[in-house]
């Protein structure tokens, strides 16, 4: 399940929807990114996060898919937010659902890798009195 | 075919898409001049390689050929996550 | 924060009751452990989770502290759960909070592999006319 | 000293925890002698050396001294998590 939204989620609500039709289902890994109130030693006041909404659904999936070709996954669940975003807001979710421990640990770390590196969202990071673009470092 | 620019990208250019339809643009390498001649002051990071550019989604490295349905997007290294 | 119980949680509340003290959290890991509806091919339909409650809290204590000695934390959170947990049921979260994704995905299972092996749990694993206490392969 | 047994270990000792106290017991070594003599049944998994040992909370492996004040707990190897 991908979903590209504005909201702000509740990550049990979310994970339990999926969980629930899978009850052979014994591990599930979760990675959520926040905003945070500083960055490089500068205090942030908000984010906005720009989307290519078109192109993320379809790089997700690309990279689900690749996930389920390294690992016995039951399901992923990713939720990625875009535009302005004040500190302390959830960013992303991303959660691997298997039957056993390692196979969603490495899962969901590989999937935020690529996120990382592929996922075409930007960062427009708000300070007091000026914002920059950032890109990611890894 | 349907051009969209992201992030600082679209500070350059006043526009976040454009519809740009020239004989003279067959392949992705035809385009990149092509909008380095409009935008003269995107040219210094087309030069320094940080762009990238996606074709109908895809990201795209090589100079492939293009068609007037496609989509063509010019941006920054990403930063989500 | 550890937490050994019976009753069911809300990982949602109770990740936010800690990640809300701090702004300059970026990162949150999370595992969830749930009761499988089969194990070695045969259909289970409850456990039973047996704890040695103090000495659970010792070994949870070290754990963290040896997982805070090798990473950036900012906090951690177990929830074991204990007795009779049916299929679908929530066994344990682990979650480890910090400003960058490394720290927290690393600690993460990094715990998870102690706790396999050190907290004091026993599962004692119920089918339709038997049952068999069990000990962790990993 | 207070002895703890989990798991299965309870259906051997028929007994979750007990007080013992003997002139003859001042160390681990000592106590796991005690305890095969009252439940001989105990022995073959001591032999094997699957059962683990704590002693106020920590494991152990070597053979320490005993205190009438500690609580020692003999379990078989864990499945939390």
């Amino acid at each position: 399940m991908i979903k590209i939204q504005k909201e702000d989620f509740n990550s049990e609500e979310e994970i339990n929807k999926i969980k629930i039709l899978y009850p052979n289902l014994g591990a599930i890994t979760s990675f959520t990114g926040y905003v945070r109130n500083k960055n490089n030693n500068k205090k942030v006041e908000s984010i906005h996060l720009e989307v290519y909404e078109a192109m993320a659904y379809k790089q997700f999936e690309k990279i689900i898919n690749k996930a389920n070709l390294k690992w016995d996954l039951i399901d992923c669940l990713i939720i990625h937010r875009y535009g302005k975003l004040n500190v302390n807001s959830k960013i992303v979710l991303v959660s691997c659902f298997s039957a056993h421990r390692k196979d969603s640990f490495e899962s969901c770390n590989f999937i935020m890798d690529y996120l990382k590196k592929d996922a075409p969202f930007w960062k427009n990071e708000f300070y007091s009195k000026k914002n920059k673009w950032l890109a990611n470092s890894n | 075919m349907k051009i969209k620019y992201f992030a600082w990208i679209k500070d350059i250019t006043n526009n976040e898409a454009e519809e740009i339809n020239s004989e003279k643009i067959n392949n992705l390498d035809q385009l990149k001049t092509f909008i380095i001649k409009k935008y003269p002051d995107l040219k210094k990071h087309f030069d320094k390689e940080v762009l990238r550019f996606a074709v109908n989604h895809e990201y795209i490295i090589e100079n492939i050929n293009l068609d007037t349905n496609d989509e063509i997007a010019i941006f920054p290294p990403v930063s989500g996550g």
